[in-house]
């Protein structure tokens, strides 16, 4: 049982241009909207090289994207910082990220991913799907009581 | 002296005096509505319909109900705001609203509405309508493209400036803002210091030569979302 | 972004008019019938509906609008517009505290955006070599082998970036120049936050330079061949002859040094320039007037510049200088990976510059804005930090724009780019019809040198995904190779 | 020539003595002599009526036989109407078009001709029909068409096109029209036997209270669509404090697809009168006014005759039915083409003069209506009604209908029928009854009540046409299995946002919204989120529009969704490779192309 408190940066990334892929920036749109005071909300369309750096100055960093295939409606896991080069440069990975703020910015960030199942990225649109967007009520609800008193259960 | 009577939003009870406008009860209650359309001291006008509310089960404009004792009202639920989000995608996609280098950027209340909605971009297609820019005064220029027909300037220029300086002409989906001169806006006594060059809420009347004079953070909304003077006015702001 | 980005339909370009434009470049090599090359070309889809899209529009919101055409670089559009604009309100003599900071919103553009460059896109070519493997030739193995340069890349860009914010209002994007001058001033309290940290971007920027050069130096022989070519070149130049990024006359010299002309006044700039249209590509192609369309191309950027200047006006950045020019002799430097090493040179020049604006009380005057006879048309040049970049706009009575005309600075290295790839493809492809793995890293190696700002509106990255398309003697596809 | 055009505007601002308020009046007698209201005359008129210019663009810009452009000597305006569509105006378009070597929106060079569409002309049950110079041409085809604009160019006059007249007073010299009224079915309200003058003189022995209480012991429900019961209605226009009242009557049935009131204007208009005259008793209105579209231009003169009548036969005017104080007339205020004007605020603030743009309500009018005084606004039907409650009584009103909807009901049919025409029949008849009565012979859809009432199908000719159940204002349009729904349900769309007023924002966007989804679709470009779109914007028109027309001009997608869904679902795919079938490459590079000046030789491949 963990509880997610201190500075903590959430960063929602994904193509809102993409239907389902904008599920990232849609979280933390709505999470903003919260106003939360611990809370610094981050969006993009992906991760870069640069958030290594932002990361690195805060206790807390929770990434949110889409998944085409992980379990509904959201999963949440820990990030293991990794500096293996699979990646291409247009985007890094949460973990790549993380062994880049620990490896040059010696980070001491807790990371954890945030994805929630998204279905349709085939096509072109700003929305959601319908199924998507229950997952997306459902991650906040969960990412409400994470933030708040209630603990909640890492599953992985 | 009007009595006093009290009535319901979204379950907090508030009071208002008789012969209000329900959007009027609200600001003196802190509580905000959505609205374009609505300026205080204007006539009420109901066009935009962004603050459609429900009262006791009826949908209506907020801005053009007059209060009653023990009304019901709902306004912030998730329906409405799904109807209102709708209602500035529309006006987004109707005109050509290039926020990116509009000069009413930070100012714009049709802007700070989206932003506060949450809205990123619109659902709906745009409608790509060709609209002309009327720059034929030497101080004062109409950008169509941003023109959301809310009346402010037509009803501004009427009752506070004392001219007729501006109208709607055509109907539908052709309706736009028009002058009193079959000149343009040139031909017209309009004047930089008339209060409906104030009135406009988006980036559509604007004194020329003056955009981008407030820098990006000192701008309206750079700092507390639109409505926050109505939610707090004493904390002007340090809304965080 | 997909947690899982495995889908292949996810590679489809889709472009939406006016919204969103994908840039991405197109390499053709079209072959003989021994399989030699015949023709390479670079095709960029770069649409310039700006200019038609402008007309009509009041004329200040120009320095805003155009840096729309960049997420790399909008503050030289910002400026180069704004320096145009300017003429139209007859404020182009800036108070000297409004051209400080516009000066100093400049260099913080140079700054940011050469060391974006730099540690992303030519580090890892430079560190690893260009046939390493694409796996770890890239940044995220710069961070792995080299975590301190990787760190002193990403905090260079930052500072950069931080230079525009306090000048412009945002890092990307933001409005600080306005007709005749400025809408801020620097506030005591952002400008002591920037100098805490400028000691530190000076001994980095050093270090930057040194990887530049080092590389250049052992690498002579790759160098010599690598898709060089002799050419003229380009730039703006102060009228003391010393290197200038935001203000001067033109200047072009030949491939030998001599001067085709100089401090030719920038509002005569079509005088001596025209440009050429071509039937497959976007981009315009332009050329020297007095020299004609076939030979009058030349090119442009930070190894233009270096060639072009007689000196520059800040001592580490002159020392470096002239230990590059030692090299040729004094006389103009070609080599197309020179252009890392001139880079590195202007960050330096940059960031002395800007330790040098900050020290300066002006930055927190309070006259920022000028005005003067009222003009109908306005020609701004700036050196961006891909090279000259022209911005010429005509305004009617009503204030609103009539004419645009933009020679952005990849436009300008639009023959020499192919030229590089033609040598580069004639180099590697060795008479087997086929992309190899090399050949595509050269091809991109070889384009990436000119830092080609083709992803107008793709993402924070200047990643440009490369397609390779070689064609047999009757025009048929024999083999395509993408490179994302 | 300019001294003529001043002087023709100092003659029709001083006719209506120079009150703003009748500007509509003063645009119209304009319009009709000079074929345009450019930007002098406008300048003219805003100097007599002294209003500002805009405000007379403003007016003039807004209505549909009104132009600042010059029309025609004879302008041919063709209905546009789906029915119209479905019986050949097209063809007839063609014709029109051929013989005068113009586009429609275009004007001959002769300055003789210009041809335009038009909304729903009240001529469906004879359809194609046209408006020339307000003269009325019917069931045309290829040839008559042709046939007319041979005789026009000779004669260049519509009147003398008038061959045969139609039956009852269609030939009256006054009306003199080619209209027919095909009545098929006459029932004992409307069109039973009646004794001119009764009913008010029954009425004015009453008191104004009993009146009204009469009116609701019948249960009478307004004919217009809304259903509000008229006594009420009434009873809170009479309870309103103020010196000066209004009844008028809303003779503006722009509903596509209803013709009704057409043919009692023609044949009733005394039982009209007669119920604007017991309303005025009932409601202390001292002046009313009919308010009947400009496509009913041709009744005009008829009608000034029988108001003439009445007030020599003391039905109008002073001491009405020699009742002591009991004062009223009525004016007849011509409309200028607007569909709108149908709702009974904008039909207000149409006859004040002004845009025919709805009013915000509370105030209704029956606190505040026009000119700010209490009014009244009852439909032609409605009126007829209480002439013939006054006269017999409300038992024998309301033992006709059902409990909900007492009475009868006239309808308009028309479409894919053998008997197009007007239908008295009792309310709570079933709609396959009605289709039987028409002689439908294989009804595949039904548009119930006009564009926003309801397309239903053969599940639903059960339904018992009635305010809880199928209501109508009158419009039944009947579609067989040849007809292609989904272009009928664009069309209607199509007429939606021409005929938005452009006030409020869901209705002057949410049309183009719908209408352009159904052209995707349509052109099989159609996405599944296109429907759950359709579906939300819907809903969101229909909870924030400022009045009826955005409230339900989202129907005939709706309901053709719910009841059709085959149709939509056969339009609709899912491209194989995932495109966005809306998407046009080649479109979206082409601005692009041109602005270049060259066709790109390696266009992108999708």
């Amino acid at each position: 049982m963990k509880r997610i408190n201190g500075k903590i940066l959430l960063i929602g990334y994904g193509n809102p241009g993409r239907l389902d892929d904008g599920l990232g920036p849609a979280f933390a749109s709505k999470i903003s909207m919260m106003r939360l005071n611990n809370v610094t909300v981050e969006i993009g369309y992906q991760l870069a090289v640069e958030h290594a750096e932002m990361i690195s100055n805060y206790d807390v960093v929770i990434f949110a994207d889409a998944s085409v295939s992980g379990s509904e409606p959201y999963q949440f896991t820990d990030v293991e910082p990794t500096l293996d080069a699979s990646f291409s440069t247009h985007s890094v990975s949460p973990s790549s990220i993380m062994g880049l703020a620990q490896n040059i910015f010696h980070a001491k960030t807790e990371a954890y991913l945030l994805t929630i199942r998204g279905y349709e990225f085939d096509d072109f649109g700003e929305r959601l799907s319908p199924q998507a967007t229950e997952n997306l009520h459902s991650g906040i609800h969960f990412l409400k009581s994470a933030l708040g008193t209630t603990s909640y259960e890492v599953k992985s | 002296m009007p009595g006093k009577i009290t009535l319901e939003i979204d379950g907090v009870q508030i009071e208002a005096d008789q012969g209000q406008y329900l959007i009027d009860a609200a600001d003196n209650a802190g509580v905000y509505i959505p609205r374009l359309c609505h300026k205080p001291g204007l006539e009420p006008y109901g066009s935009c319909r962004l603050c459609t509310v429900v009262v006791n089960g009826r949908h209506c404009s907020a801005c053009t109900t007059p209060v009653a004792n023990n009304m019901v009202v709902e306004n912030a639920t998730e329906n409405l705001q799904d109807f209102r989000k709708m209602i500035v995608e529309m006006l987004f996609v109707e005109g050509n609203h290039f926020c990116m280098f509009c000069e009413k950027s930070g100012n714009c209340e049709l802007q700070g509405i989206a932003y506060r909605l949450g809205i990123t971009a619109p659902q709906f297609p745009y409608l790509w309508t060709k609209k002309e820019v009327d720059a034929s005064h030497p101080d004062i220029l109409i950008d169509h493209n941003r023109c959301i027909l809310c009346a402010r300037c037509v009803r501004t220029s009427k009752d506070l400036d004392g001219k007729h300086v501006f109208d709607f002409t055509e109907r539908g989906d052709k309706k736009k803002i028009s002058v009193n001169s079959s000149a343009r806006l040139a031909g017209t006594d309009v004047d930089i210091t008339d209060q409906a060059l104030d009135s406009c809420p988006v980036g559509a009347l604007l004194r020329k030569r003056e955009g981008y004079q407030v820098p990006v953070g000192q701008r309206l909304y750079d700092l507390k979302p639109i409505g926050t003077n109505i939610e707090s006015p004493s904390t002007d702001n340090d809304k965080k | 972004m997909v947690a899982s980005n495995t889908n292949p339909k996810s590679k489809r370009i889709v472009i939406q008019p006016v919204t969103r434009v994908e840039g991405h470049g197109k390499v053709t090599i079209l072959l003989d019938e021994n399989n030699k090359v015949k023709q390479a070309r670079l095709h960029i889809v770069e649409f310039r509906g700006f200019e038609r899209f402008i007309q009509g529009r009041p004329f200040w919101e120009m320095p805003v609008v155009v840096q729309r055409l960049c997420g790399i670089c909008p503050v030289s559009h910002h400026l180069c517009a704004a320096k145009a604009i300017d003429q139209i309100v007859g404020g182009e003599n800036l108070t000297p505290p409004a051209e400080k900071l516009r000066r100093l919103m400049h260099y913080g553009q140079t700054f940011q955006s050469h060391s974006l460059h730099f540690f992303h896109l030519a580090s890892p070519d430079l560190l690893f070599g260009f046939n390493a493997d694409p796996s770890i030739r890239n940044i995220i193995g710069v961070a792995a082998e080299y975590p301190e340069l990787a760190k002193q890349g990403i905090l260079m860009r930052k500072f950069g970036q931080e230079v525009i914010k306090a000048t412009s209002g945002k890092k990307i994007h933001g409005t600080g120049a306005i007709p005749g001058g400025m809408n801020k001033n620097l506030s005591i309290h952002e400008r002591d936050e920037l100098l805490k940290d400028i000691d530190q971007m000076v001994q980095w920027s050093h270090g930057a330079l040194n990887i530049a050069k080092n590389y250049t130096l052992e690498h002579m022989d790759t160098a010599l061949e690598f898709g060089t070519f002799e050419s003229n070149h380009m730039s703006i130049i102060r009228e003391d002859g010393a290197m200038d990024l935001y203000n001067g006359g033109l200047r072009a010299i030949d491939k030998d040094g001599n001067k085709i002309f100089d401090h030719v006044d920038n509002q005569k700039y079509t005088d001596i320039i025209a440009e050429e249209v071509k039937n497959w590509s976007y981009m315009k192609f332009p050329f020297i007037k007095s020299i004609g369309t076939e030979n009058g191309w030349y090119r442009v950027g930070p190894l233009s510049r270096v060639n072009t200047c007689d000196f520059i006006d800040t001592p580490e950045a002159e020392a470096a200088r002239i230990e590059f020019k030692d090299i040729t002799g004094g006389k103009p430097n070609h080599l197309t990976l020179a252009y890392h090493w001139a880079r590195m040179i202007e960050v330096l020049h940059s960031i002395e510059k800007i330790k040098e604006l900050l020290h300066d009380p002006d930055l927190q005057g309070k006259d920022l804005v000028t005005k003067g006879d009222r003009r109908d048309e306005g020609i701004g040049v700036i050196e961006a930090p891909r090279g000259t970049l022209f911005h010429h706009y005509k305004v009617n009575k009503d204030d609103q724009v009539t004419m645009c005309n933009l020679i952005v600075s990849t436009t300008s290295n639009n023959e020499a780019m192919n030229r590089a790839v033609q040598k580069v493809a004639e180099d590697h492809l060795s008479g087997q019809p086929e992309i190899t793995e090399g050949m595509l890293n050269h091809v991109e190696v070889a384009t990436r040198a000119y830092d080609p700002c083709l992803s107008c509106a793709t993402h924070d990255m200047a990643q440009m995904p490369l397609k390779v398309t070689l064609l047999n003697v009757d025009g048929q596809v024999i083999d395509e190779r993408i490179k994302q | 020539m300019t001294d003529s055009i001043e002087c023709m505007v100092e003659v029709a601002c001083k006719k209506v003595g120079c009150d703003p308020t009748r500007l509509l009046d003063v645009l119209i007698s304009i319009q009709s002599r000079s074929q345009c209201i450019n930007n002098e005359t406008i300048d003219l008129i805003a100097g007599h009526l002294k209003t500002p210019r805009v405000q007379i663009e403003s007016v003039v810009s807004f209505y549909t036989f009104l132009s600042k452009e010059p029309k025609g000597k004879i302008a041919i305006y063709l209905s546009s109407d789906v029915i119209d569509m479905l019986k050949g105006a097209e063809e007839v378009a063609a014709a029109f078009t051929d013989e005068l070597g113009i586009e429609f929106g275009q004007v001959t060079d002769d300055g003789n001709f210009s041809l335009d569409w038009t909304s729903c002309i009240g001529m469906s049950d004879q359809a194609p029909a046209a408006l020339i110079n307000g003269t009325v041409v019917t069931e045309l085809n290829v040839e008559k068409s042709r046939q007319i604009i041979r005789e026009l160019k000779i004669h260049m006059d519509p009147d003398s096109l008038v061959k045969e007249a139609g039956d009852g007073n269609n030939s009256n010299p006054l009306i003199h029209s080619m209209v027919r009224n095909n009545i098929h079915e006459k029932g004992p309200i409307i069109f039973g036997l009646l004794n001119r003058g009764d009913a008010i003189r029954k009425a004015v022995r009453m008191s104004p209270v009993e009146v009204i209480r009469a009116l609701k012991a019948s249960r009478l429900r307004g004919r217009g669509g809304a259903g509000f019961p008229c006594g009420m209605k009434w009873e809170y226009t009479r309870a309103a404090k103020a010196d000066c009242k209004y009844i008028i009557c809303n003779a503006d049935e722009g509903e596509p697809g209803t013709f009704k009131d057409r043919v009692l204007l023609t044949e009733l208009p005394d039982r009209i009168f007669a119920g604007m005259t017991i309303a005025a008793y009932a409601i202390g209105a001292t002046e009313g006014i009919l308010y009947l579209r400009a496509e009913y231009v041709y009744l005009l003169n008829f009608l000034e005759e029988i108001l003439q009548r009445r007030r020599v036969d003391g039905l109008l005017g002073q001491n009405i039915a020699n009742c002591e104080g009991f004062h009223f007339d009525i004016r007849i205020q011509l409309g200028a083409g607007a569909y709108i004007c149908g709702e009974e605020t904008a039909l207000i603030s149409s006859a004040e003069g002004k845009r025919g743009d709805p009013k915000n309500r509370p105030p209704f009018p029956a606190q505040s209506g026009y000119l700010g005084y209490p009014t009244s606004v009852n439909n032609c039907e409605t009126l007829s009604c209480v002439t013939k409650i006054l006269e017999e009584g409300s038992a024998s009103f309301s033992m006709h209908g059902n409990r909900q909807s007492t009475g009868t009901k006239l309808i308009s049919i028309s479409g894919d029928c053998t008997h197009p025409g007007v239908y008295e029949v009792d309310f709570g008849i079933s709609l396959r009854e009605l289709l039987n009565l028409a002689g439908a012979q294989s009804p595949e859809a039904v548009q119930v009540g006009g564009p926003s009432g309801q397309l239903v199908g053969v599940d639903d000719f059960e339904r018992k046409i009635c305010f809880d159940d199928l209501p109508t204002g009158g419009s039944i349009m009947v579609f067989d299995a040849s007809r292609d729904l989904l272009q009928i349900v664009r069309q209607f769309m199509d007429f939606f946002v021409e005929e938005s007023c452009g006030y409020c924002t869901p209705c002057r966007v949410g049309n183009v919204i719908l209408k352009n989804g159904m052209e995707r679709i349509i052109k099989g470009n159609g996405e599944p989120q296109d429907l759950v779109q359709f579906k939300q914007t819907a809903e969101m028109m229909k909870s924030c529009s400022r009045c009826g027309l955005g409230q339900t001009s989202w129907k005939p997608v709706i309901t053709s969704l719910n009841n059709f869904p085959s149709l939509y679902a056969e339009k609709i795919q899912i491209d194989p490779d995932g495109f966005q079938r809306s998407f046009d490459l080649k479109e979206a590079v082409r601005l692009s192309e041109s602005i270049t000046g060259r066709v790109s030789t390696h266009s992108h491949q999708k």
